[in-house]
């Protein structure tokens, strides 16, 4: 490791982090458009994000509550620098070369259980609730994603996401999504519940239980936790697209890939309703698991 | 005072007897603090972003409440103009006081109010918050809102329209644009004032001065 | 009903048992090696004329000894149990006796025990012995008993007699592991002339012994149960 | 018929006495009629006893003047199973004086001869 | 030398003076018998040191001067002295014990209880079939007039009872004694062996009356139901008699008889001796009076040494090696027991709590039972384990299997007896004063099982070299168990570190491993004890028992001293199990899990050691057949240890309510026993499969469904030490995964996640331990916000539950990559697939457990709690501290135990770099790892520190609430069942199916027990009747009609 890599990690965070932003902002206004609003403006995160570090009071409830945002930021790059970003470019290959897939697979549970020590710490009973539901539905979908993951690293003959980008590289009858199909459904539902849209998206709930974990985050916190919000889902979308669609080669293949994965979700959330999460866990445990078994059966 | 917030004694694991206060002890009672503006040029943009993202906490308890949902609907669509609502105080930066409030309410409304970080600013919605309106004379209900917190626009009528709350918010904007927004500050500067004017009417005043 | 069936048909295995038992069973024609040796050779090596008193006494012994200590050991928890704890405010209801029986008990109870003794004493010559003698003088007692129910009967004499004769066995059987050839070995007295009343060796003293035991023995038992009778 | 010798119908009977015994003994239920019953089995092995040293024609083992002390081998019976007989009688007594005294106590107890009434310990 | 004969002359002497002192001094008395006893047990001691010493010949006593058979002979030789002594030690000490109660009744009962002994005596030596009938008419009236001894109406009608039956009995005999009379024309035994009556017609009958006659003597079971009222009734003393000496003499007599029966005796006793330990065991269950219990394990032990002797053609000449040793335990724990129970003076065995009072009465009592049930050092253990051993070398699988379950029977019920008089609950205890000459029998017993016990393990040629130092170590302990604690403590600590020490240099491979788990972990264990204050008693004798059989474990060569070791081991967490707050249950199923798993183990060494001369551990690689039966059984032994799922159910109960250091012990350190089992049965037999199905396979799933079952329970347990054992139960189902996978990563990641898991479980005990010690609860709801209170605690619980969860970048990410890889190499995925399900649950009650201690809302009355003691968290920071360096440096612990895996597993080994790890399939590096994740943390939370440090700090109740605000702390801590959602869409997943499953089978078991001990109705003539149709019933099998009528 030489120190420009610190450099170059920098520069990717911060083009993520930019697209991340504005990923956010013209999702949203896409599903207002489809709701026949006007919607937001396409840089209303920035404005936010501005705006609650401008905030000039804020109040802590103890260290751990403290700490969360930093866990959970520091898990949303971390799970971004572990990935190689644009395949084949040394610049944003990141720390890809410190660990493999099941490195990056775990450590998106660094900043989930950062979150939730620091919801817990806040002392809120909502934010509690928000957390145990959180957590039963990670450990639902995890499964499939589980099952899929093993089924790409058999079929690849590795763990690497390096070489299971480049083997997918030629085409896209080559990405995993047609070699692999079972798998890459499995793994894409349970991205459904990664990406904690609807109808996966009990824990946040708003109003139930005002927004779930961050519900005492305010000002600077919060501002860390929307930044975290930008980056997070960038990197598992980039993730995914590693994984079943080939990697990118360049920004603008990773943006209009992403961009079309991300479009998964935001179509089912905007279809279906919402799941109470004991239905969720029961749903994920049945169809997408039956089909990462057959994607394990089929190896 | 509810039962559980009196004092009380507890018997810890050892054995002995420990005094609990509720109040002090499960509430902060530090003061608010007037928080200087930044330099000009941040505060500008600051306050740039302040504007243009208003995070709503709506307390619908009166009739006006039933005003602010078509603001969300594709006719009215606040959200263009940065406007979204936030279900906790914590994160919200405008609060909306629809309607009337009663002694009962105007303890809750005093609470959530505080619980806001600053800056935050107030909207009352509608001629019960101005002067108490039909209910000028009701043996529970306050007439003025800003006796009792600094409110930086009223939007009168009754019920005032969907179109009056969108202008009620444009105004506020160009109240915090032009750096004019300092209820916070002014809350903490005259508070004395405030809580003397609340515990008046607020009989049984049961909670710490501030609610941080 | 049910259970009587039970014990029929286990009984009728057990019969069916037994016949097994002794389906080689074929009588005997003539004597086997061992009682062959004792008809033949038990009149020198021991000198008792009643051949089963030689095996009773002599060759099994030890048997012998140990049918006295059971006796004994019936007469010791016998007495153990039926002890009358509270003999001062002891209340009996007792039949009375009738005169014929009263009369006839008094001439015929000194007969009884001095027959008793007889047979003991010439257990090595005639038929009987020790225990068939003890039986005869505790049945005098029985008969006294039933004469004179609320006759008081000494039990202290009934227990030095039985101590004093069964140490006196054991001593004799000692004796003869220390000067003979064995324990209970019978030449320790000589043999004397096969046939008279000094014979036999040791076998009529221990036969004295045996005798006055046992009859000690029975009577004890004999006399506890009859104080425990109708009690109140 | 050489099974209806005296020494095989003594030792039938003596079975049979044996079987009686225990039928009473298990079929009765006053304690005196069960320490009959025992009386009876024991008695039964004691005929079975000297059935067994039995021999044709012969006398009992005293060498009196009816018996040629010479050829005493071939003119007794054997002596041995009268030898045992003895003691198992002596030994059949001491259990039944036992056996007698315990129901005497037992009765003095409860005043009952049921032996129904002795089952409190079981299980 | 004196000769025996005396021993009649002396008894009989002595009963017929005794009528002269009847109104004298009863002191007297009972001094003059008490002389006659020693003298008997002088003779026949002095006899059995000649044999010993002096190679005196076996000696023949003719009576009367005539040779046998004309007269009647008796015999010393060494075995009737050995016999002869155990009997006369046995009357004499019991007559000590009796002293006030024979005082109390008299001369009679002096005179009988002598003439009883004499009675014995003879029946040992004489070689006379006629007289033995006599003398055992002695006894058997001399023991119906010591059951009378109370004169209380119980007593009388269980005399009553007890005579009819062995009337009938001795009449059988008769019967049977004339009838060979007839076939044999002759007494003496030599002479009725030598005429073969087994070969004529009517002869084997009669053979078999006399047989089963003294058999029946023994009380075979369904017989037996006369014997137990007398247990029940009589006075203890009388109880002692009965099961130690008589049955003792009786099965002397017994042998002397079987050579005259031939061949099919042998078969008969056997059976009926199976039936009869099994009956009498499985009725045993059932019993709460205690000398009826007592009663019914003395029939079992007695029909477990029928068995032995009906197996004697099988067991060759080690047949008095193993009838020994299960006699002389059973006899002397036996009297031991009864005698207790004359001490402890309780019916019932709930009464027995009263023991409590006196903890060297404990101590004796556990002795005693644990000799029963046959561990080590006992005699029975050496005894037992040969009997498996010779049983398996002749293929006499049956028998093996119902003695083991027969033994486990046993010791269900005696457990839970000794249960209920550790930790038994009863308000109304009886009193008791321990009086010196009831109290000096036992002990001399205790220390007597103790000695034989030492010299047995002399006479097992293969536990020759056992180690015993660590047992002289736990002496030690309890010798100066008056100290403080602080003391205490320091020595033990001192007394593992210098043993460590001194075996160091020698350990190597896994024994190293594991040695540092077990003794490195028993010192940062011990460390917390310093926060114990007074003295703790007995608490470092057990302790030290259970690090022996650990080390023992380690330093085992032969299979003997590895089941030894495992044995002190279970002993020793049995009783640091059972010192725990409401444990009797749990530690009574600990136990029987224990018990029942040891007898696996026992019957799978058993197995392997057909057609071996050797006793190494080695024997294992190069079994004789029967390999995946032997492989499944000592897997599933181990596997009672490691708490995989169906054998588990012992764990969270006693695991939870042990106390706050011993819980980590028993879960970090003890359970890893298992897998250290595991590992050595794996490394030495290799694969194994039923046909075509592949063990491991199942182990494989197994390790799966008990790592999901496991975390899954814990998520949803309210008991924080409960949750914590079942994250073990969890864990261990990993590990065993790992060893499934027989693959270089397999073991790499079974092994080091044992590793870790020492570590952070050891951690999280400690942690839990100290906030439990100062909230004085384990329930989690009642607790909450503790992070203010005891910050440090909190630090050592955040770090283990992130190595729990396997987050990067701490260690316990390590494991999981591993496994990762393993799995892949492997490709066994579907078993992976429910494993990494597991992982992932983990984070359930990770988060939960510090969620609901540590953050949310500080309840009212914990305000004032403090920091964990310094010995609490001393421990927890060493770790931490070793944790951090194995996170940022892998290698370090990887390498290692990568290197000990190699000569067995080469292939896919890792490959080091640096701190860089490939495998076949991905690579990790741990160092960058820590600093990249480290160098993010700190910049992200300086910015943020920056941006916010005039926060304002504010109080649990300030929170956005809705416009209201909390009231309680109670109501607002969201805490009580915390993941409903999750149990009411999985919780199906976690119906106690498996408790359900083994509760049906005790409960079956009890209800069948309670059934057929209904046939004891309490009627002598049912006794009898039972007597007839057993001879019957025997005799139908012995000769099935082939002399029919």
């Amino acid at each position: 490791m030489e120190f420009k890599n610190i450099g170059y990690a920098l520069l990717t965070i911060f083009i993520v982090l930019n697209y991340g932003l504005i990923l956010q902002g013209v999702v949203r206004k896409i599903g207002a458009r489809v709701g026949r609003r006007y919607g937001i403006r396409w840089y209303q995160p920035y404005i936010d994000i501005i705006k609650n570090y401008a905030k000039r009071s804020t109040i802590t409830h103890g260290v751990m509550f403290y700490i969360a945002p930093v866990f959970r930021l520091t898990g949303g790059i971390g799970l971004l620098l572990f990935m190689p970003v644009i395949f084949g470019s040394d610049i944003f290959g990141n720390f890809s070369f410190a660990g493999d897939l099941v490195l990056v697979l775990y450590f998106q549970f660094f900043g989930i259980l950062g979150m939730a020590l620091g919801a817990a710490e806040s002392g809120h009973p909502y934010s509690a609730i928000g957390v145990s539901r959180g957590l039963s539905q990670v450990t639902s979908f995890e499964l499939p994603l589980t099952l899929g993951v093993i089924a790409i690293a058999m079929q690849y003959q590795t763990l690497n996401i390096t070489e299971i980008v480049a083997a997918q590289q030629g085409g896209f009858m080559n990405w995993t999504i047609i070699t692999n199909p079972f798998a890459a459904i499995a793994m894409l539902i349970a991205f459904l519940g990664a990406m904690g849209r609807s109808p996966f998206d009990v824990v946040l709930a708003p109003q139930e239980i005002p927004i779930g974990p961050p519900t005492e985050f305010q000002s600077g916190l919060l501002g860390v936790l929307q930044l975290n919000r930008a980056i997070f889902p960038a990197a598992k979308l980039i993730l995914f697209m590693n994984l079943l669609f080939g990697g990118a080669t360049n920004w603008a293949e990773l943006i209009l890939k992403t961009f079309l994965i991300y479009m998964w979700p935001v179509f089912v959330g905007t279809v279906f309703p919402r799941f109470r999460v004991d239905q969720s866990v029961r749903w994920f445990l049945t169809v997408p698991l039956i089909i990462g078994i057959i994607a394990i059966i089929l190896i | 005072m509810k039962e559980d917030f009196k004092k009380r004694t507890v018997i810890s694991p050892e054995g002995k007897p420990i005094e609990i206060d509720p109040l002090k002890d499960y509430f902060s009672d530090a003061k608010p603090k007037v928080y200087k503006p930044a330099h000009p040029i941040i505060e500008k943009f600051a306050n740039w972003a302040r504007a243009n993202s208003l995070w709503v906490l709506g307390f619908g308890t009166g009739c006006g409440a039933i005003e602010m949902r078509p603001l969300m609907t594709p006719r009215f669509d606040a959200y263009r103009y940065g406007i979204q609502w936030r279900p906790t105080p914590r994160q919200a930066s405008v609060f909306v006081v629809s309607g009337y409030l009663s002694v009962k309410t105007l303890k809750r409304v005093v609470r959530t109010y505080e619980q806001m970080q600053n800056p935050k600013f107030v909207i009352a919605l509608g001629s019960c918050t101005i002067n108490g309106g039909m209910y000028w004379d009701s043996y529970n209900t306050i007439n003025r809102l800003d006796h009792y917190m600094p409110v930086d626009v009223y939007i009168a009528g009754c019920m005032p329209r969907p179109e009056s709350l969108l202008a009620g918010f444009d105004k506020l904007k160009t109240i915090i644009t032009e750096g004019r927004g300092e209820g916070a500050n002014t809350y903490a500067e005259k508070f004395d004032w405030y809580k003397a004017n609340q515990k008046k009417v607020i009989k049984d005043w049961d909670m710490p001065d501030y609610n941080w | 009903m049910v259970k009587n069936i039970l014990i029929f048909i286990v009984l009728i295995g057990f019969a069916v048992l037994l016949a097994n038992v002794f389906v080689g069973f074929k009588g005997n024609s003539e004597l086997n090696t061992l009682a062959n040796h004792y008809a033949v050779s038990g009149p020198e090596e021991v000198g008792s004329a009643n051949l089963v008193t030689a095996v009773v006494v002599t060759y099994r012994g030890l048997d012998t000894l140990g049918e006295v200590t059971i006796l004994f050991l019936s007469a010791a928890i016998v007495s153990f149990l039926l002890k009358i704890e509270t003999s001062a405010s002891r209340k009996r209801k007792l039949r009375t006796t009738s005169e014929i029986l009263d009369t006839a008990s008094k001439i015929l109870v000194p007969v009884t025990l001095l027959f008793g003794i007889y047979v003991f004493i010439n257990g090595h010559l005639s038929p009987g012995g020790g225990f068939q003698g003890g039986a005869i003088i505790a049945s005098g007692l029985v008969l006294m008993l039933l004469s004179q129910p609320a006759k008081e009967v000494s039990h202290k004499l009934i227990t030095i007699v039985e101590s004093i004769s069964g140490l006196s066995f054991v001593l004799i059987g000692v004796a003869g592991v220390i000067f003979a050839a064995g324990f209970l070995d019978n030449t320790l007295l000589s043999l004397g002339k096969f046939g008279t009343i000094f014979s036999a060796g040791l076998i009529p003293v221990i036969y004295i012994f045996v005798g006055l035991k046992v009859g000690a023995e029975l009577s004890g038992i004999i006399a506890n149960l009859q104080e425990n009778q109708n009690e109140v | 018929m050489e099974k209806f010798n005296l020494e095989n119908i003594s030792l039938v009977i003596g079975i049979l006495v044996i079987l009686i015994g225990l039928w009473g003994l298990l079929t009765q239920k006053n304690l005196i009629k069960i320490i009959i019953g025992f009386a009876l089995f024991d008695t039964g092995i004691h005929i079975v006893m000297v059935s067994i040293g039995y021999i044709k024609n012969g006398t009992a083992p005293i060498l009196d003047n009816a018996v040629d002390i010479n050829n005493a081998a071939n003119a007794v019976v054997d002596p041995v199973p009268q030898a045992l007989v003895l003691t198992a009688i002596v030994i059949g007594l001491g259990i039944t004086a036992l056996m007698l005294t315990y129901v005497l106590k037992m009765y003095q107890k409860r005043k009952s001869l049921e032996i129904n009434n002795y089952n409190d310990l079981k299980w | 030398m004196v000769g025996p004969i005396y021993i009649i002359a002396v008894a009989l002497g002595t009963a017929f003076s005794l009528g002269f002192f009847k109104k004298a001094n009863v002191k007297f008395s009972f001094a003059f018998m008490l002389l006659a006893m020693t003298f008997m047990t002088f003779i026949s001691g002095q006899w059995l040191y000649a044999f010993l010493t002096q190679q005196q010949e076996t000696i023949q006593i003719f009576t009367a001067g005539f040779k046998p058979p004309f007269s009647i002979s008796l015999q010393m030789g060494f075995y009737e002295a050995v016999f002869l002594s155990i009997i006369n030690i046995v009357g004499l000490l019991s007559a000590i014990y009796m002293y006030d109660k024979l005082k109390e009744k008299g001369v009679q009962m002096m005179m009988v209880f002598v003439l009883l002994f004499m009675g014995l005596n003879v029946v040992v030596m004489t070689r006379d079939i006629f007289n033995l009938f006599v003398f055992l008419e002695i006894a058997s009236i001399a023991t119906a007039g010591l059951i009378i001894l109370d004169k209380s109406a119980n007593a009388i009608s269980a005399g009553f009872k007890y005579i009819i039956a062995t009337a009938i009995i001795s009449g059988i005999l008769l019967i049977g004694i004339i009838a060979v009379y007839y076939y044999a024309e002759s007494l003496y035994i030599n002479d009725i062996i030598n005429s073969n009556l087994s070969f004529i017609k009517g002869g084997a009958v009669a053979v078999f009356l006399i047989l089963i006659a003294i058999v029946l003597e023994l009380k075979p079971f369904p017989a037996n139901g006369w014997a137990l009222d007398v247990y029940e009734a009589a006075h203890p003393g009388i109880g002692t008699i009965v099961s130690a000496a008589s049955a003792s003499a009786v099965i002397f007599v017994l042998t002397k008889i079987l050579p005259i029966v031939g061949e099919s005796g042998y078969y008969i006793i056997g059976i009926i001796g199976i039936i009869t330990f099994l009956g009498s065991n499985l009725l045993g269950l059932k019993q709460n009076t205690t000398n009826r219990l007592l009663g019914y394990s003395s029939i079992g032990q007695i029909g477990l040494l029928l068995t032995i002797i009906g197996l004697t053609p099988y067991l060759g000449d080690k047949t008095l090696f193993i009838a020994f040793g299960v006699l002389i335990s059973h006899a002397l724990a036996k009297a031991g027991l009864f005698w207790l129970s004359g001490i402890i003076n309780s019916k019932n065995i709930k009464g027995w709590a009263a023991i409590r009072r006196n903890p060297h009465l404990l101590v004796l009592m556990g002795t005693f039972i644990f000799a029963l049930v046959g561990f080590p050092p006992f005699p029975s253990f050496f005894a037992k384990w040969e009997l498996i051993m010779q049983l398996a070398n002749n293929d006499k699988i049956i028998w093996l299997a119902l003695i083991l379950i027969g033994s486990f029977i046993e010791g269900v019920y005696l457990f839970r007896w000794f249960g209920y008089a550790i930790k038994g609950e009863n308000q109304d205890l009886p009193e008791f004063k321990i009086q010196w000459n009831k109290i000096i029998p036992v002990i001399i017993f205790a220390l007597g099982l103790y000695a034989i016990g030492y010299y047995y393990s002399t006479l097992t040629g293969s536990a020759a070299s056992l180690n015993y130092i660590p047992l002289l170590f736990i002496l030690f302990l309890y010798a100066i168990d008056f100290l403080p604690v602080y003391i205490k403590n320091t020595i033990s600590i001192a007394g593992i570190g210098y043993y460590l020490y001194t075996i160091y240099p020698g350990l190597e491979e896994f024994n190293l491993i594991f040695a540092l788990i077990f003794l490195a972990g028993g010192i940062l264990t011990l460390l917390a004890g310093y926060t114990y204050k007074g003295k703790r008693q007995g608490f470092y004798p057990l302790v030290m028992m259970m690090f022996a059989g650990l080390l023992g474990l380690i330093e085992a060569n032969t299979t003997l001293e590895f089941f030894f070791a495992w044995e002190i081991m279970t002993i020793g967490s049995y009783f640091l199990i059972i010192r725990g707050k409401k444990s009797m249950t749990h530690a009574l199923s600990y136990m029987l899990f224990s018990v029942g798993g040891a007898y696996l183990i026992l019957a799978g060494f058993g197995l392997a050691h057909i057609g071996q001369s050797s006793y190494s551990l080695d024997i294992l690689a190069n079994v004789q057949g029967y390999a995946p039966i032997i492989f499944t059984l000592l897997a599933v032994g181990f596997m009672t240890k490691t708490a995989s799922i169906g054998l588990h159910i012992w764990l969270p109960g006693a695991h939870a309510e042990a106390e706050s250091d011993v819980s980590p012990m028993v879960s970090a350190i003890l359970l890893k026993a298992g897998v250290f089992g595991l590992i050595v049965l794996m490394l030495r037999m290799g694969a194994q499969s039923f046909g075509s199905f592949d063990i491991y396979y199942a182990l494989a799933w197994i390790g799966a469904i008990t790592a999901i079952m496991g975390n899954m329970m814990a998520a949803f347990q309210e008991d924080a030490k409960r949750l914590l054992a079942y994250s073990s139960v969890g864990f261990l189902g990993y590990a065993l995964f790992g060893l499934a996978l027989m693959s270089h990563l397999g073991w790499l990641a079974a092994v080091s996640l044992s590793v870790i898991h020492f570590m952070f479980k050891t951690l999280l005990f400690l942690a839990i331990g100290g906030v439990v010690m100062r909230v004085k609860t384990k329930e989690m709801y009642k607790m909450g916000g503790l992070i203010k209170k005891m910050p440090f605690t909190f630090i050592s619980v955040l770090m283990g539950i992130i190595v729990i969860s396997g987050v990067p970048p701490l260690t316990g990410f390590g494991g999981k990559w591993i496994l990762y890889n393993a799995v892949l190499d492997k490709g066994w995925f579907l078993p992976a697939g429910a494993i990494f399900f597991a992982g992932i649950i983990a984070f359930l009650y990770c988060f939960r457990l510090i969620h609901t201690i540590f953050l949310g809302q500080l309840k009212d009355e914990h305000r004032e709690v403090k920091e964990a003691p310094f010995w609490m968290l001393l421990p927890q920071y060493i770790i931490l501290g070793v944790i951090m360096i194995f996170s940022a440096f892998p290698n370090s612990l990887l390498k290692p135990i990568g290197e000990v895996i190699m000569p067995y597993f080469s292939d896919g080994a890792l490959e080091w770099q640096g701190q860089l790890a490939v495998s076949n399939f991905g690579y990790w590096n741990g160092e960058l790892i820590m600093y990249i994740v480290g160098g993010i943390f700190v910049i992200v939370f300086a910015w943020l520190w920056f941006m916010n440090r005039n926060a304002q700090k504010v109080k649990q109740f300030n929170i956005g609430y809705s416009a209201e605000r909390p009231s309680l702390p109670e109501t607002t801590h969201f805490a009580y069942n915390f993941f409903a959602p999750y149990k009411k869409a999985l919780g199906f997943l976690v119906s106690p199916i498996i408790s359900d499953f083994w509760e049906a089978v005790s409960e079956g078991i009890h209800a069948i027990a309670d059934k057929i001990r209904r046939i004891y109705d309490g009627n002598a003539q049912t006794y009898v009747l039972h007597i007839i149709a057993f001879i019957v019933i025997f005799y139908l099998i012995a000769f099935g009609g082939s002399y029919g009528i």
